[in-house]
């Protein structure tokens, strides 16, 4: 009998067997790229945002499987949520909701919270060149 | 479900005899070798009989085998033995694919003064015995080269370089921890000074190895203390370790003709079905110059520790080169030097077979893997393509 | 014929319930703890729990206990760890009566460049205090002194000796091999950065050891590898070895108070036989700050391995100090420490009792050697009287 | 069972157990004191010489099994000898005679050598003050 939950917790397992939200958006609100090769994590993560309230959430994530299970567990948090309360989740928020990670894998869990704030980054610069554009549209 | 262990090359399930063998000296005749009353001289009876055993593996004569601790100690001793032992001397050559043991040990010796050339390899894992012929100075005092590669399993052609480095009046060490027991070692067909093994990645007990070295090596001792192993080596014998170890070496040389041919036919069954079956996937490591046993691959666009987990999910253990596993988050440094990229790297996985590998299990590997990768290659950010 | 051994000091025979704790660790969950399927992961958690009893035993936090090959180990991590790790510093400070595994890993570093003081003691073992207060510079990196002896088994001020060394900004080593799991060993209360304990003394295997080190101290690794033990030991995990040890020194916590008093007990009643029945015998050693265990005798005029092939033959195992019982000719640096005379080292007899001596073993012991003695004394050139 | 024999031969425990012609010689024709306190062994060698014939010998020595032994044993070989003889007694026939010594212990068989040469030896110096005695008495 594998007990691989030794080294990751249920939850975890359980993200990285079912991970939630894998997947592109088709025309994001906002995404975020971390990760580099070198560590050998890479994430994307796309958000679909709707009058501040985050509406859905879609990852790809190459990494270890704790970097798969952050993600997943990221997307999950993080929908239904305005993009305020988005900003207050860190990577220890991420860890905890996956009942802990390895310390060795905690690197995992920053790029979950880089990777969500790198995409509502996006998303408000977005919105800066939308309204830029509108108020353009607007003067002319 | 049966488990199906794939990573022979990291630890090997200790042999049933072998323990059997080492029972008796745990609380029975656990006599400490250097007493002189009757209990030690069991101990030391059987100590010597694992010696001869041992060196008759590697065709060596038994006084010049050193029992240690393992691999690393092997590798340390025969490094730093040297490099201390001639003051005039401070170069040591070297390979960028060696095991930490030797890395590590040289790159403190650095810290310390000596200078080390980690020569390169090509992409298939070989040094070029050209480069240990332009490297060595008047001021070499050591060259170290793997016999064959743990995580790659390619075969260094020791005996050319032996003679290059003896030719120019220089040791040659070998960390013959990968071959021991595995394909033939003998360490006048290969000319060298020094050589290690380790008894756990033949079906011995962790925690002991053997430092050979050839009878007239001028050796500082690593392990200070009592006068054991010929004041070679310090602190009480590892009694039911060695006994342990004697024993694997001897169970290896009884089958080991018939198990490298055994293991070379489940590795190519191996290769051919990954290969076959999964697109975007290179072998690392050489074709043919390579360990029995050893099946090395990179996945394109999936890292290793996630596909590691989803095969242990279906009860197989296996290996990767991907930084993710271990505690740093650097790729294999031995890939890297191949010249793959870092996702090729971090893409890697490692099987390695070994005496309890059958048919059945390659069969269910080559039927479990492609699943797992084509799971993983639908999360990846790295196939876009695929979307 | 009953053996009785009396040779604890020496090694002990592996606790039983130790053995059967790693039994099934070589063959079944037989993993390399570096791994992270289930066979590394279960691997990985016996390892931790045994870090966590040894841990106990000696009252660290678990992360403050590196598995080592054994004592010498222990002993050779330590001092060579804190010498190289300031390259200020070159002074260590240790005693004329350590192991070989301390002295000679001082006279290796002396070769090196180092400057060691080999502290005198006094007629009954113990250091001054004051000697070390007087010695202790600003190139002072270490005080290495044991906790208590192995031949004599005088037990150092070693609390005392922290107390000055720490005072002076100088790290405080102590070789604690013969104390731990026989008196209580506490790392805080004896106020020590380091200390070292081996398996094999405490009913645990051969080939095991630990290296406590303070949360916060500068060590140079010496085991170069893999990065096993948090980086501070490389080598594959001797899995079997330190779960047994593990164990080992959970056994000891248990019985250690009242092994103490009955051991004490043993250890009396055999010197007063001794003393009482044989005349010219001096007992070596303080006569109360001693181990539980130790008896140690000067027998005039006879020879110490003649004493013990004497007492093998009658299946009783005891140790010397004399030289002609090892390799090197010289008698304990130990007794001839104390002030003994070179006839005086070379008449010496260690009996040491352990868990499995019993009063009768003991009586046996003070009918048998009284005959051996005269038997030998018969025959001495030295003892003209008795012509 | 105690297996000691496994560092000393058969015959090296026989010695050692059962030493033959173990004490001192009253007035003896030659006399042999050997070792030294440092290195653990001392031993005396006594003999008794009739017409150039070693007739007796007798030794007491403080030392290890094999020193003991290859007293015993040097004793057994030299009675009966001519001088002559007894000095082409060498440590290594010593030790052959006690069927081998483990390589530690070869230096008590030299002991043994060196013991019946000194002791032979002392017998020469004798016979010479003697003779120059018996010289001088003529003489006279
Ligand atoms: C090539 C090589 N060298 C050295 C070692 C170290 O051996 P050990 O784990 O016995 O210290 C290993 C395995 O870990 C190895 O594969
Ligand atoms: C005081 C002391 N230190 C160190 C050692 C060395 O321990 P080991 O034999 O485990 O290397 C011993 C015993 O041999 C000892 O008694």
């Amino acid at each position: 009998m594998p007990d691989i939950q030794s080294l990751y917790s249920e939850k975890v397992m359980d993200h990285f067997r079912n991970p939630r939200n894998v997947g592109e958006i088709e025309n994001p609100d906002g995404t975020g790229h971390v990760g580099n090769p070198i560590c050998g994590d890479i994430m994307e993560l796309y958000i679909k945002v709707n009058g501040n309230i985050i509406t859905d959430a879609k990852f790809k994530t190459f990494g270890c499987g704790a970097a798969i299970a952050t993600s997943s567990m990221v997307t999950e948090m993080v929908i239904g949520k305005t993009i305020d309360e988005a900003l207050e989740i860190s990577n220890k928020t991420v860890a905890e909701a996956l009942g802990g990670l390895p310390a060795a894998k905690m690197h995992c869990s920053v790029l979950a919270e880089d990777a969500l704030r790198s995409a509502i980054d996006d998303y408000h610069s977005k919105q800066k060149k939308q309204s830029k554009t509108k108020a353009k549209a607007k003067k002319k | 479900m049966k488990r199906i262990y794939l990573d022979y090359a990291a630890t090997t399930p200790t042999h049933p005899d072998v323990v059997e063998a080492m029972l008796p000296y745990f609380s029975d005749s656990f006599g400490n070798p250097s007493s002189i009353y009757s209990y030690g001289q069991e101990a030391k009876g059987a100590v010597e009989k694992a010696r001869e055993q041992v060196a008759a593996l590697i065709g060596a004569r038994d006084d010049e085998v050193v029992f240690t601790s393992g691999g690393t100690e092997a590798d340390n001793s025969a490094i730093q033995g040297v490099a201390l032992a001639d003051p005039e001397r401070n170069h040591i050559i070297t390979s960028a694919t060696e095991h930490h043991a030797v890395i590590e040990t040289c790159r403190f010796l650095e810290r310390r003064g000596f200078k080390v050339t980690y020569l390169p390899v090509d992409k298939e894992g070989l040094i070029n015995p050209d480069d240990v012929r332009n490297t060595i100075t008047e001021k070499t005092c050591l060259v170290s080269i793997m016999h064959a590669n743990n995580e790659i399993g390619t075969i260094q052609p020791i005996k050319e370089l032996a003679v290059i480095a003896r030719g120019a009046g220089v040791l040659i060490h070998t960390d013959a921890v990968q071959t021991a027991g595995q394909i033939p070692v003998n360490v006048d067909d290969l000319g060298v000074d020094l050589l290690s093994i380790s008894a756990h990645k033949l079906y011995g007990p962790k925690g002991v190895g053997a430092l050979y070295i050839r009878k007239g090596t001028k050796l500082v001792p690593f392990m200070h203390g009592g006068g054991q192993e010929r004041n070679r080596r310090g602190s009480t014998e590892n009694v039911p370790g060695i006994v342990g170890f004697g024993k694997a070496t001897e169970i290896a040389r009884n089958v080991i003709a018939g198990e490298i041919e055994r293991q070379t036919q489940l590795r190519n069954h191996l290769i051919s079905g990954i290969l076959e079956q999964i697109d975007g996937v290179r072998l690392n490591g050489h074709p043919t110059n390579r360990l029995p046993n050893n099946v090395n691959v990179s996945v394109d666009y999936v890292e290793g520790e996630s596909m590691l987990l989803n095969l242990d999910l279906e009860n197989i253990c296996a290996s990767t080169g991907s930084a993710c596993s271990s505690s740093s988050l650097e790729a294999s440094h031995v890939l890297l030097a191949l010249g793959l990229t870092h996702e090729q790297a971090h893409s890697s996985l490692r099987f390695t077979v070994g005496k309890w590998t059958t048919d059945e299990d390659i069969d269910r590997v080559s039927e479990v893997l492609p699943r797992v990768v084509a799971r993983l290659r639908a999360m990846s950010p790295l196939l876009k393509s695929h979307k």
